[in-house]
């Protein structure tokens, strides 16, 4: 998969690559707000495993910037904790494969405490995820559907530096648990416009990321350059792909994945966590319900396999889905 | 006997007596209602264990935050709560502290009692309550965050990892251990080797006590020592209640598996005859006449608060809906002791180009 | 939801509750392989907070029916040590509400085993899950999908004490993880006919509990009760329900759900877990793709809500399917 | 200077001494490797630590079982895994003990080695590995089971809860810590604020002892002395091994964030110069010339390693399929020692109508 740059047009913009988006959003909210700040491992002097909050230290001090113990069920519970105070935490797992670790601290006691007892928890779990860079079973994870099926959580996964940016800077405002998927694929593969003058993107609202007539392509994160990439390729063979970039998979966007599939009556569902069990499921799910009548043709899903992830490149990419992946199952649609 | 408190006069301990028997005259009363039929699932009680609910509870400041187990429904009412909160928790009431979403002491309260709600899941409360210690600390204020954990329930390693925040990041903890000898079912020696759960705190690097946690005045010394500590800003402390578990897990549970002369051996260290005795006999800070009124006022509140709890009506089947979220401003979030004071470094904003694990 | 007792016909068979029969089918494991032993809170002595071990400690001993520590980690990690050695532990969980305490041990270190290092885990992870007994939002759960989308275990959840019974048995013999989820409300509300020689129901394979032609319901678990109701009530004015019990829910038994499908053309999903990211989407995806042409309707899901799960009697109800609810939706799809 | 072990024979000092060397060697290798772009993601190093690893390794009997964390790569050699073994493992090949599927020290074999596989997620090992003790007791053996664990991911609560395990059941864990000052960029004194990490074996009610990580000689008496406690069933042991992660994090990390004179000073405490010192130069065990001819048939040995492990093909694409589970008789079950002898109670099967949580 060979990740596009492609720029969302804006004035006074900047070339920023998707971790710096990301970065900068992050850093901006810490100036802007005091109630916000950053916990988790290695965050401080060493900026981070992949130097997301690189200088926030000497910005924004240790207190702000607080390095933690390998404890990530602690650095859940001292968030939410701070959290119930009036702060605003931007907590980061190294990597979202050890998420697993923390699981009944947000499951249980995060996701549950606004509709059980009342309380707001505005906190932000953050970190990177995904493959295509050879990290191996452990880390290369895409454990988004824990959390879709986990009532109480926002769960967010950009696919460009101007969703990144302001989709970090929405969750960190939200009055409510949000967990944020860095595609560390993307982080420094992209280069994308963003405004230079602060702006948030809403969280649950899909974007319409290409226009076409013939099938759409619902997708999320790295797969959204995939899909494009497949779609430069089909379109020469005359296939017309329209692609919905999800954005946010928890609150869903109903509306525009209903919207695309009553345009174009045939849809692929791409997704690079494994197939059983995941989002295109929900989403086939959706689309029975808001769309059945206009649906030509079966929801087809391409997805990661049901193992875990391979660390061999042979391997990791056979088990991951791939643009000829996608060209051929959207003829194989298209045709029937 | 009693020990004398270092901290306590006498009125303070008349007070914590009070809220010992409200305490122990809820429990009864919930065993009543429980037997009318009127309770929502089982009961839980803290019988045997209400001087180191109250007392350590009354160690607090009115701006410290608290977050109770099952077992200490005492603290509720030291910390400003109705009995007939819990009663309704228990019977799943409309006007219940969550409306009826959840049970027994599964509520909390942000905005004035500073209580963060439990859930079942053991030890998981401790890191929220470092974190609670955290946010004030950035906000300016040393406070103390008191909650409590079993004998069982410490084995977890959620609580590990909580303690051990709190004592890396110098956080105001305050671990009240209820060191009551069973699990449900399961005998301490079976969570744990060591002799003395205390002992632990060395490998915090914390202080730890040991006290009897049938005696109030004990417990809320060594928990006052712990409060000021937080406040301080000395960090977290471990305080081991030694007591007993003197009814079943909850009210389905008989006990059987409990040796009588065990129960026989602690009826005698009963907290509340204990702290009767210390005020009416030893200190004659009480005469029997005041205490037997003492005793009839605080039967007459919950007797009240019974009746307030068993009127409210069972919520609708439609009050399951909305909540799952914050949203359309239906909370404004504020930092609760003040904006933090934030010292900006000289670092400016700079592209990172530094290697990282994964190109 | 009233929960109904039918008969599975056999011979020498004897009337046991749910509970009975998962009981009886540890204990005669048990005894017939010395490789057997359990593990778990309180499941000495107590016979564990159900009872389903109730009586093992004295025929077994102490160190075949072990009462650990609250670590629910530690259980995990101990029975899956254990089972490297070629034991075959089963773990209990006093509620699967607090499966989530051990969920990386479990999804990391437990599913992936095999297929990363070749190594078998053959045990078994058990314990009472589901709602309508007013445990609250942390006694009622069924975090079942969780481990759907798990690949490396397999998931089951019976409805009968004969499959109960036959599918512990099966898992206990199983060379792979299981987890087993027994539901708290049919534990003594059912009783069943199960036959007294020694059987095994087949893992993976679903069951047709009723047969119909105008509607498939397509459940498992306590919801097969509340499926067969419906159908009564509904054969009065006509509609004639198919009811499938899955049974196992990984692997899913796709041919079974297609065979449905293909007969009745129109299907309803009943599962009591939260509906976002809950089975029927995984289940609406596998009939797209197996037999599209043979929808005649939309796929309908009835679920529960999508919040954490009320304790109060009527908001309980309100929160989980009921009868009138599979009713009022099999009436409407009927219509369709 | 080296303490003597209570122990360990000439002979026996110079395999070890041996296998440090491998050690390094090998890990110069893979150095060369990912600078020739041979390796796939990055690579971990031991430097600093071939003492604790392959020292403590060689205090296990052949029935006993051990699990690597990433920083023990001698223990591996030690076990007899081949150095191409883990070559491989770094290249991702098809001959790879895991075929390609995982990397590293991620691997295990249950048949003749007996080591359990690591994952990423750090203590996850403690309660596996006394899982493995546990399984073999009740084969009716008591067997050591082995595994490391650092400053940082001592941190985790799984890490308490396994430990605590082993403990209440008196299985025979041997817990290395690898106090190497570091947790990627994370000081010790930022993971506890107890002095010794040895400290906590207090709190488990289990004996704890400190050695000097760098000295062969200790960590093998302090090991052995553990392992013989499990074969006597006297339960588990933590040792805390004193040492300094020698290099970055992995290979792309410089370690800028380690105060120079740390290296310093450190580097002066080189085990393998240190032992290398004991041999040659206080016992007289090794001539100059038979430790320059054990040297270089060291580097023979890992050139041919190296060899065996480049020529490896890759694996096919389709090799990533199959496998989830066991099936077809892929594998047959049986206890490892033997099986189990059961003694049967008197208690018949009977129904059960008690009391329970919820009716
Ligand atoms: C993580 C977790 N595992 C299991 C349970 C089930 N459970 C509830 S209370 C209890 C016993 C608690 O004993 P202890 O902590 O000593 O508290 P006590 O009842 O003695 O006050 C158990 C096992 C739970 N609530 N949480
Ligand atoms: C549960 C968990 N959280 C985070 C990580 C990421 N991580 C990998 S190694 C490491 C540092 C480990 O330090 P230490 O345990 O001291 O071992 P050392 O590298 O010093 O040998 C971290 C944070 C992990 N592997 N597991
Ligand atoms: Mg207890
Ligand atoms: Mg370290």
């Amino acid at each position: 998969m060979a990740a596009k740059n492609f720029e969302v047009l804006k004035t006074n913009s900047m070339q920023l690559t998707y971790l710096e988006a990301i970065r900068q959003g992050i850093w901006e909210e810490m100036d802007r707000d005091p109630t916000v700040f950053c916990l988790g491992e290695d965050i401080g002097i060493y900026g981070g495993a992949f130097k997301v909050t690189d200088g926030f230290i000497d910005r924004f001090g240790p207190e702000r910037v607080i390095d933690t113990p390998i404890a990530e069920s602690a650095i859940v519970g001292a968030a939410f904790g701070a959290s119930l105070t009036g702060m605003r935490p931007v907590a980061e797992f190294q990597f979202m494969d050890f998420i697993g670790c923390a699981f009944n601290q947000i499951s249980n006691m995060v996701a549950k405490t606004h509709y059980l007892w009342g309380a707001p928890a505005p906190l932000v779990l953050r970190g990177p995820s995904g493959g295509y860079v050879h990290g191996g079973p452990f880390h290369s994870q895409n454990p988004e559907m824990w959390f879709v099926h986990n009532p109480g959580l926002k769960v967010i996964c950009p696919a460009t530096p101007y969703d990144a940016k302001g989709l970090i800077k929405a969750a960190i405002r939200d009055n409510n648990p949000c967990i944020f998927f860095e595609h560390k694929y993307l982080y420094r593969r992209i280069k994308g416009e963003v405004p230079e003058e602060d702006y948030v993107v809403p969280i649950g609202k899909a974007r319409l990321v290409r226009e076409g007539n013939d099938l759409s392509i619902i997708t999320y994160a790295a797969m959204v350059h995939t899909a494009l990439e497949a779609a430069e390729t089909l379109s020469k063979d005359g296939i017309d792909i329209e692609i919905l970039d999800l954005r946010t998979v928890s609150p869903l966007d109903r509306e525009a994945i209903a919207q695309t599939v009553k345009k174009t009556n045939k849809v692929i569902v791409l997704h690079e966590h494994s197939r059983t069990g995941g989002l295109a499921g929900e989403i086939a799910a959706i689309i029975n319900e808001e769309a059945f009548d206009d649906l030509d043709g079966p929801i087809v899903r391409i997805a990661g396999r049901d193992s875990a992830i391979p660390f061999s490149p042979p391997q990791e990419e056979h088990y991951l889905p791939q643009v000829s992946d996608v060209v051929r199952e959207a003829r194989r649609l298209k045709s029937y | 006997p009693i020990r004398d408190s270092r901290y306590l006069d006498k009125k303070q301990c008349i007070e914590i007596y009070r809220y010992m028997l409200l305490n122990r005259k809820m429990e009864i009363g919930l065993e009543n209602l429980y037997k009318q039929g009127k309770v929502v699932g089982g009961v839980y009680f803290g019988l045997g264990q209400e001087a180191c609910s109250c007392a350590s509870a009354y160690a607090l400041d009115q701006d410290d935050w608290f977050a109770p187990m099952i077992r200490n429904q005492g603290a509720l009412l030291v910390r400003g709560f109705r009995a007939a909160d819990t009663m309704m928790q228990y019977m799943a009431k409309a006007d219940s502290p969550t409306k009826g979403r959840d049970g027994t002491s599964h509520f909390g309260d942000i905005e004035k009692r500073n209580m963060v709600s439990p859930i079942s899941m053991l030890g998981d409360l401790i890191p929220v309550l470092s974190g609670v210690a955290l946010g004030a600390r950035l906000q300016g204020r040393n406070i103390a965050a008191l909650t409590w954990i079993g004998d069982g329930g410490q084995s977890t390693g959620v609580t590990y990892e909580g303690i051990n925040f709190a004592a890396v990041q110098k956080l105001g903890l305050v671990l009240v251990v209820e060191s009551n000898l069973w699990a449900y079912s399961t005998p301490s020696e079976m969570q744990y080797r060591v002799r003395d759960l205390a002992e632990r705190s060395i490998g915090y690097g914390i202080p730890g006590a040991i006290v009897d946690g049938t005696d109030a005045c004990q417990v809320y010394d060594a928990t006052r020592d712990a409060v000021e500590r937080a406040h301080r800003g000395e960090g977290p402390t471990m305080i081991e209640a030694k007591m007993m578990r003197m009814k079943g897990h909850a009210i389905h549970d008989a006990a059987a598996y409990v040796p009588k002369p065990m129960f026989e051996f602690w009826k005698k260290r009963d907290p509340i005859a204990r702290f009767e005795n210390y005020l009416v006999k030893e200190k004659k800070w009480l005469t029997a006449k005041e205490n037997a009124e003492l005793i009839s006022e605080v039967e007459r509140v919950i007797e009240a608060e019974r009746e307030i709890a068993v009127n409210s009506p069972m919520p609708t089947p439609e009050s399951a809906e909305g909540g799952v979220f914050c949203e359309d401003g239906c909370h404004e979030i504020k930092p609760k002791y003040g904006m933090p004071k934030v010292r900006k470094g000289t670092g400016g904003f700079k592209q990172t180009e530094a290697a990282a694990h994964f190109k």
